[in-house]
């Protein structure tokens, strides 16, 4: 079904510097052999002695008081090992630290509730037991008296007068907001020709439900006061910022483990709260204690992405099609805590105007909780429900002043001869060729002959509509950012480390600071050392997963935000250079010779001129390690690197919320051919294609795969994947019958195609890619209001479009086309 | 969830509030009743063991008259408790002289919470229906025994014959 | 008494024990992978007296008797199958979770259909859910199975 | 995951296992388990006692008599339905077992479960009240047999109640039937479901999803037009919820009883 198309003459920025050797190779996933066989080790696969199973009492009310806890019941039976409760908690731990500055500050999250539950599945209490069905028996055993209060279930109406206060120690609903202004957006509606208003857009909340769920196995050790964690945490450095000063215990009692993680996709970032609670009970209980994550907890109470509203959305146009900018009201539902929010207010700014020229942007943007399972960030994170806003425009715009929308959108992209590119807001789009993308995009859907299709599928009764989808998956954060929302954080930059190090029997041996999920780290960090030490990646051992007694990391290390190819790798290649400089010191002092005389190669230092005289790495490795007398006092080396990549960074201007916040920008354009049956709503997705551009490739294949994975969790939210809530604050969609995710019958046949537009700004000229801006979203409802034109120009308001909205808009397009006007300027 | 709707009863009105009225009979009513318990006029709980083809679902039933106009209104809020599942109600009834029959009119709002609400939302509602029109029936059948038996009151304690009559056209 | 891979394995077990948890906590068999806990995920799919099955939605008793095939069992003396080995060279697997029920229903199908088309996999694991792949390279995997038969 | 403590018992006759069922009022029938097993993971049900059926070979068998009438054992699977020669005597019975779910419930999913779990979303309830099916029922006063629109009783509740047994069902002769759906995904949960058959000269539709028990329409002719207007007269009441307000759900049941009719009719011809 792949197929992949090559272009004409791939773009290549950095002339003269072809890739050659292990990079750019599809070679052998080192991950592979263990996980096709079963033997990869996930944190539920762990043991321990006489280990305890922990099981959470959760909240059945979306809001309500908590009177009593009473756990004696459960206490009493046999082979419960004990309990902890929100009042120890409160006791034992200090709130988890907020990056919001007031209101947001002001609100207190704790490991579990305290005093007041605020979302169905809240963990009200735990208890642990010798087997994991009599903790869940015990856990039923705990007797929680609540006094229910009125839920809040619309973010819209948590400024309301009469709307219920969940935290009322910040008197507010609100976490954080604020006016982001570039440009001249009163003179740009002057300017204008047309003025397009949009009543209101909504992108639904959902997540990418990685079909492992969240879980760890603590052990305490009394004698220093330190856990370890078997667990799946994606990002534990982020992870121990949380957690040390809650436990009001230092950063290096928190050991996190992990080596295979069956994905995270951004969802395995908050699980802190969890944590805590699981500490504590190793801890009291001096037991080690695991907790295992069932699949309708993690849908009701670990993370959901952000559910955002745009309002009051203007887009003035020139009558040529040439869009000066929007002006929009953002409301971001964060749930019942903000955990890692309020970042999600700015990461979206990363690609304010999309993949468009757009100077004059005006966003009032604001958060509020609300009596729903708290957010985390979740693949394509902020960026994607802005980047899907930015898109409906797009096709809104065309379809009501009746333009083209390929031509609208080749006419307002980034020129391919304007990179770098600097947005209104100081963000340096890196590279890239939009225009080009479209157009193999738009070829391998067979964009020409859709006119017929259109009129083949007519003869079947069916709605036939194509729909385009571009978007930036903006990589390598500068965490300065976070110093737009709140001054006081002392953020910014980014890092990555690596250590490469040549070990006794001259085995390359390479720790990493990330945490990986699936994406291949072993095997392209594998590539990269191979190619600068001159051997064959086989020869390389990365080690798996992270441990943070043994891996080399840094306060911003992890698995997140599309960048290992560039932090992750930059500083595995930053390590291995070190290294190679000194082999080939270590190897010059043993031959008689300068530096510069030697090569890596063929698992050899030899000499450049008489490459007869070498000598094998398990020689070089031996000599310093073991057999190293008469090497020269001030020999200074260890073959032993540690690297720290650090892309240059500048603060942003906080006065005017101006500056780079990404280094690297993948391009995804996407394109959608849909067929609705108008009789019943239901459609089904006939052709499809995802053109990527990550700029150098160090591994095509993973790449691709990368590229397959985000369409399918974007086809799946645009289509069935929808957490939707009831009045009474009741999640709808609690587990996989409800919540249908994509099996292998609903994935329509993909096609792929690439470029190649290396990015000047990183070590190997690769760009962070694989959170693919949800691209599908944008296509697939693209597609839908296309195919519904002829049935009175229904507009497609909502991100996700189950069968049931496809038929309200058939039934009643007028609906969705409520407040759309067009003004002349 | 909101559920409505009106009914005939052929006894006078007199003896339809009386059953209405009456903790006793309102039990044998009841869905799968195992134990009730009258705390006053006002107050009452029962255990109850719904009876739902895969399996029952236990609750403890508090219900209180929170409203009362002799011999046509009352107002009741009903609370269920369960191991994943909580039920609150509100029920009215209006009843109203029909011939020599009676007429009434009732309302429920419903709200199921906690993993039962949730799992079973796609087949809450035809569950609640059916459990609705059981108890009506049961309650016509208890009208009926009333006027027959000049509205004597059974014993309190209805677990012995809880299952029928509310169980036989739910089993 | 269960035969686990060729292995006999005998235990006293509670009722209400679901296969999974009996094959992963009590053999230590931690292959297979839960991801739901409604059945409808497939990472815990096991092949049960011949017949592909989630074993989440059959008690261990029920197995009593039965000759169990995980995948621990399909690799011989650590060479990869063929199915293991194009799963590898199509990058049929991301973060591995889905890939033990998806070896198995794979495996199943090839059992019973040597040379499946397109439709016919995409059938045959359409009770395997993967969040990684979207099942493209799945897809390529098993269908090259069959054009090398 | 993690069920209640039941006990377990695995009978080696159909006269034990209704022994079994009817001495104690918490005891369920384990047939293939891939709806009860899910719901007592759920603990939204625990039965004391689970008898499993397993070992009752009785009913697994598929018998076709020279009549044509299909006698079904409750313990066949969907896969046994899927696969039998005698089943393609009436070819929508292996058309429609092959859209539930996916191979592995297809594998374990009994269609003695099917019907006895009565979810209103199940594929069989209103495919066997169409095809006017009959079942059998073993209890302790000995059997009966209930036809099929008498079967199904309200939400997870049949004429086989506690202390009963479902040992078979038997479908008429016939193959012009016919069967349409709308479900969340390919293969997946039905949001409407309809069945047709024009067997037995009358027709039959019987609608799912839209009521506890499936609804039976009697158009009088098999044009669109009546098959519509008879959905219309049987002013439903369907449920409202994530994946369809009642509305949506009384215009897919007017369409798919038009489409499962046509379905049936091309058979015919």
């Amino acid at each position: 079904m792949t197929e992949t198309v090559a272009p004409p003459k791939p773009l290549v920025v950095e002339e003269g510097k072809p890739q050659k050797g292990w990079i750019g190779q599809n070679v052998p996933r080192k991950e592979d052999k263990r996980l096709v066989q079963g033997e990869g080790v996930f944190f539920d696969d762990i043991r321990r002695h006489e280990m305890g199973y922990v099981h959470f009492v959760r909240s059945p009310y979306a809001h309500a008081r908590i009177k009593s806890v009473d756990v004696s019941k459960a206490l009493e039976l046999k082979e419960v090992y004990g309990t902890l409760t929100g009042d120890e908690v409160a006791i034992l731990t200090d709130p988890f630290f907020e990056l919001s500055i007031p209101p947001g500050a002001h609100m207190k999250d704790y490991a579990l509730a305290v005093g007041r539950v605020r979302f169905v599945g809240e963990p009200v209490a735990a208890v642990v037991a010798s087997t994991r069905e009599l903790a869940r028996d015990a856990a039923e055993l705990i007797e929680v008296d609540y006094e229910p209060l009125t839920p809040l279930v619309d973010a819209r109406k948590a400024q309301d007068d009469d709307a219920p206060i969940l935290h009322e120690e910040a008197g507010s609903n609100v976490v954080w907001e604020g006016v982001f202004d570039w440009g001249d957006f009163d003179a740009a509606v002057a300017e204008a020709d047309h003025v397009v208003k949009i009543k209101e857009l909504h992108f639904d909340r959902f997540s990418s439900t990685p079909l492992e769920c969240s879980g760890c196995l603590v052990e305490y050790n009394r004698g220093t006061g330190q856990w370890t964690m078997y667990c799946n945490h994606q990002m534990p450095g982020v992870g121990a910022i949380w957690m040390a000063p809650a436990l009001r215990v230092g950063i290096d009692k928190l050991r996190f483990v992990t080596q295979d993680i069956g994905g995270a996709f951004g969802n395995k970032i908050c699980l802190h709260p969890y944590f805590v609670a699981c500490c504590l009970l190793a801890r009291k209980l001096n037991r080690a204690v695991q907790w295992t994550e069932w699949r309708t907890d993690q849908h009701t109470a670990n993370a959901h992405g952000n559910e955002r509203w745009f309002q009051e959305i203007e887009v003035p146009v020139k009558s040529d099609g040439t869009m000066l900018g929007f002006k929009v009201k953002a409301v971001d539902d964060c749930g019942a805590f903000p955990r890692y929010e309020p970042l999600g207010c700015i990461i979206w700014a990363q690609v304010t105007p999309g993949c468009y020229r757009w100077r004059n942007i005006r966003v009032d943007f604001t958060q509020v909780t609300t009596n729903k399972s708290p957010v985390s960030p979740n693949r394509g994170y902020s960026r994607m429900q802005h980047l899907w806003f930015t898109e409906r425009v797009v096709d809104i715009v065309a379809s009501e002043l009746g333009l083209d929308p390929v031509e609208v959108r080749k006419r307002n992209y980034v020129k391919h001869e304007e990179f770098p590119y600097e947005t209104p807001n100081g963000c340096v789009y890196d590279s890239g060729d939009y225009a080009r993308c479209l157009d193999i995009a738009l070829e391998l859907v067979g964009y020409d002959s859709i006119d017929e299709r259109r009129a083949e599928a007519e003869s079947r009764g069916k709605l036939l509509g194509v729909g385009i989808g571009s978007t930036l998956d903006s990589g390598t954060n500068n965490f300065g950012q976070s110093t737009l929302l709140n001054p006081d954080l002392q953020f910014s930059g980014n890092n990555e480390v690596a250590t490469v190090k040549l070990d006794i029997f001259g085995e390359i041996v390479v720790t990493l600071g990330t945490v990986p999920q699936g994406q291949g780290h072993e095997t392209t960090a594998a590539q990269v050392v191979s190619d600068i030490l001159g051997c064959t990646p086989d020869d390389v051992n990365v080690r798996p997963g992270h441990d943070t007694y043994w891996n080399s990391h840094a306060g911003l290390s992890g698995t997140y935000a599309s960048q290992f190819a560039v932090t992750g790798l930059g500083a595995v290649k930053g390590a291995a250079d070190m290294l190679a400089g000194e082999m080939k010191k270590l190897a010059s002092v043993v031959l008689g010779c300068t530096p510069d005389d030697v090569e890596l190669a063929e698992g050899r230092a030899r000499l450049k001129a008489n490459p007869e005289v070498a000598l094998p790495f398990m020689a070089l490795g031996a000599i310093l390690n073991a057999n190293n007398a008469g090497l020269p006092e001030d020999l200074e080396i260890t073959l032993n690197c540690r690297y720290m990549y650090r892309p240059y960074f500048e603060l942003p201007d906080k006065e005017r919320k101006f500056g780079n916040l990404t280094l690297t920008y993948a391009t995804q354009i996407h394109a959608c051919v849909v067929e609705i049956d108008p009789e019943t709503g239901v459609y089904e997705i006939v052709d499809y294609a995802a053109v990527d551009d990550c700029g150098v490739r160090i591994h095509p294949q993973i790449v691709e795969g990368q590229v397959h994975g985000a369409t399918a969790q974007a086809l799946g939210a645009a289509t069935h994947e929808t957490f939707p809530y009831d009045e009474d604050g009741n999640l709808l969609t609690p587990n996989f019958y409800d919540y249908h995710v994509p099996h292998a019958l609903d994935m329509p046949p993909m096609k792929t195609g690439y470029i190649e537009s290396a990015s000047p700004f990183t070590p190997l000229g690769a760009k962070g890619m694989g959170e693919g801006g949800g691209a599908g979203i944008h296509a697939v409802c693209a597609a839908l209001q296309n195919a519904l034109q002829s049935r009175g120009k229904p507009i497609v308001t909502d991100s996700c479009n189950p069968y049931h909205r496809i038929w309200s808009l058939l039934r009643d397009p007028d609906a969705s086309r409520e407040g759309l006007e067009v003004t002349a300027s | 969830m909101k559920v409505q709707g009106e009914r005939e009863f052929d006894a006078p009105q007199r003896i339809v509030w009386e059953v209405l009225n009456d903790p006793a009979r309102m039990a044998k009513t009841m869905p799968g009743v195992e134990s009730f318990d009258i705390h006053d006029e006002r107050h009452w709980s029962a255990n109850v063991k719904i009876p739902l083809g895969l399996g029952g679902l236990r609750m403890t039933v508090d219900m209180e008259k929170t409203e009362e106009r002799e011999p046509e209104f009352a107002n009741m809020a009903i609370r269920g408790n369960g191991v994943g599942a909580i039920m609150n109600m509100a029920t009215a009834f209006h009843l109203s002289e029909a011939g020599t029959g009676t007429h009434m009119k009732w309302e429920a709002d419903v709200h199921i919470l906690g993993p039962v609400g949730s799992m079973g939302q796609r087949v809450l509602q035809p569950i609640v229906n059916q459990q609705v029109s059981n108890v009506l029936t049961a309650l016509d059948a208890q009208v009926q025994e009333a006027k027959a038996g000049g509205g004597a009151s059974p014993s309190a304690s209805a677990a012995d014959d809880s299952e029928e009559p509310a169980h036989d056209s739910a089993s | 008494m269960v035969d686990v891979n060729g292995a006999e394995y005998e235990r006293e077990v509670d009722a209400r024990r679901l296969l999974i948890h009996f094959v992963r906590d009590d053999l230590g068999l931690t292959g297979s992978h839960i991801g739901c806990d409604t059945g409808n995920c497939g990472a815990c799919s096991m092949i049960v007296d011949g017949t592909l099955v989630k074993s989440c939605m059959m008690l261990a008793v029920q197995a009593d008797g039965a000759r169990i095939e995980t995948v621990e069992g399909l690799a011989e003396n650590g060479e990869l199958s063929g199915l293991q080995q194009a799963f590898s060279d199509k990058h049929a697997l991301q973060c591995g979770y889905c890939t033990p029920g998806m070896l198995m229903s794979a495996t199943a199908l090839l059992r019973s259909n040597p040379n499946p088309s397109e439709e016919e996999v995409r059938k045959g694991i359409q009770g395997n859910i993967c969040r990684c792949t979207g099942y493209v390279n799945i897809v390529e995997a098993i269908k090259s199975m069959g054009e090398a038969s | 995951m993690l069920l209640r403590e039941v006990e377990y018992a695995r009978p080696a006759s159909v006269g034990d296992a209704v022994r079994l069922l009817s001495s104690n009022d918490g005891a369920r029938a384990l047939a293939g388990g891939q709806t009860l097993i899910n719901v007592m993971k759920a603990r939204a049900a625990s039965p004391d006692v689970l008898v499993d059926l397993q070992d009752l070979d009785e009913l697994r068998g598929i018998e076709l008599a020279a009549d044509g009438t299909l006698t079904i054992g409750a313990m066949v699977t969907y896969t046994d339905v899927i696969e039998s020669a005698e089943a393609r005597a009436r070819p929508i019975l292996g058309e429609v077992c092959a859209q539930i779910a996916d191979v592995q419930v297809r594998n374990r999913g009994t269609i003695g479960g099917n019907v006895c779990s009565n979810d209103p979303t199940n594929h069989l309830p209103p495919l066997m009240v169409a095809l006017g099916a009959t079942m059998q029922i073993a209890g302790t006063e000995g059997d009966r047999s209930v036809p099929a629109d008498e079967f199904f009783l309200g939400v997870y509740t049949t004429a086989a109640g506690p202390g009963e047994l479902l040992t078979n069902i038997s479908i008429p002769a016939g193959r012009d039937d016919g069967f349409a759906s709308v479900p969340i995904g390919k293969d997946g949960t039905c949001i409407v479901n309809a069945a047709a058959s024009l067997g037995g000269g009358a027709l039959r539709v019987a609608i799912g999803c839209v009521d506890a028990v499936p609804v039976v329409v009697e158009p009088t002719s098999d044009d669109d037009e009546t098959v519509r207007s008879a959905v219309r007269d049987a002013r439903l009441d369907p449920p409202d919820d994530v994946h369809a307000s009642a509305d949506y759900r009384r215009h897919l049941a007017e369409v798919l009883a038009v489409r499962a009719v046509e379905h049936a009719r091309t058979r015919g011809s």
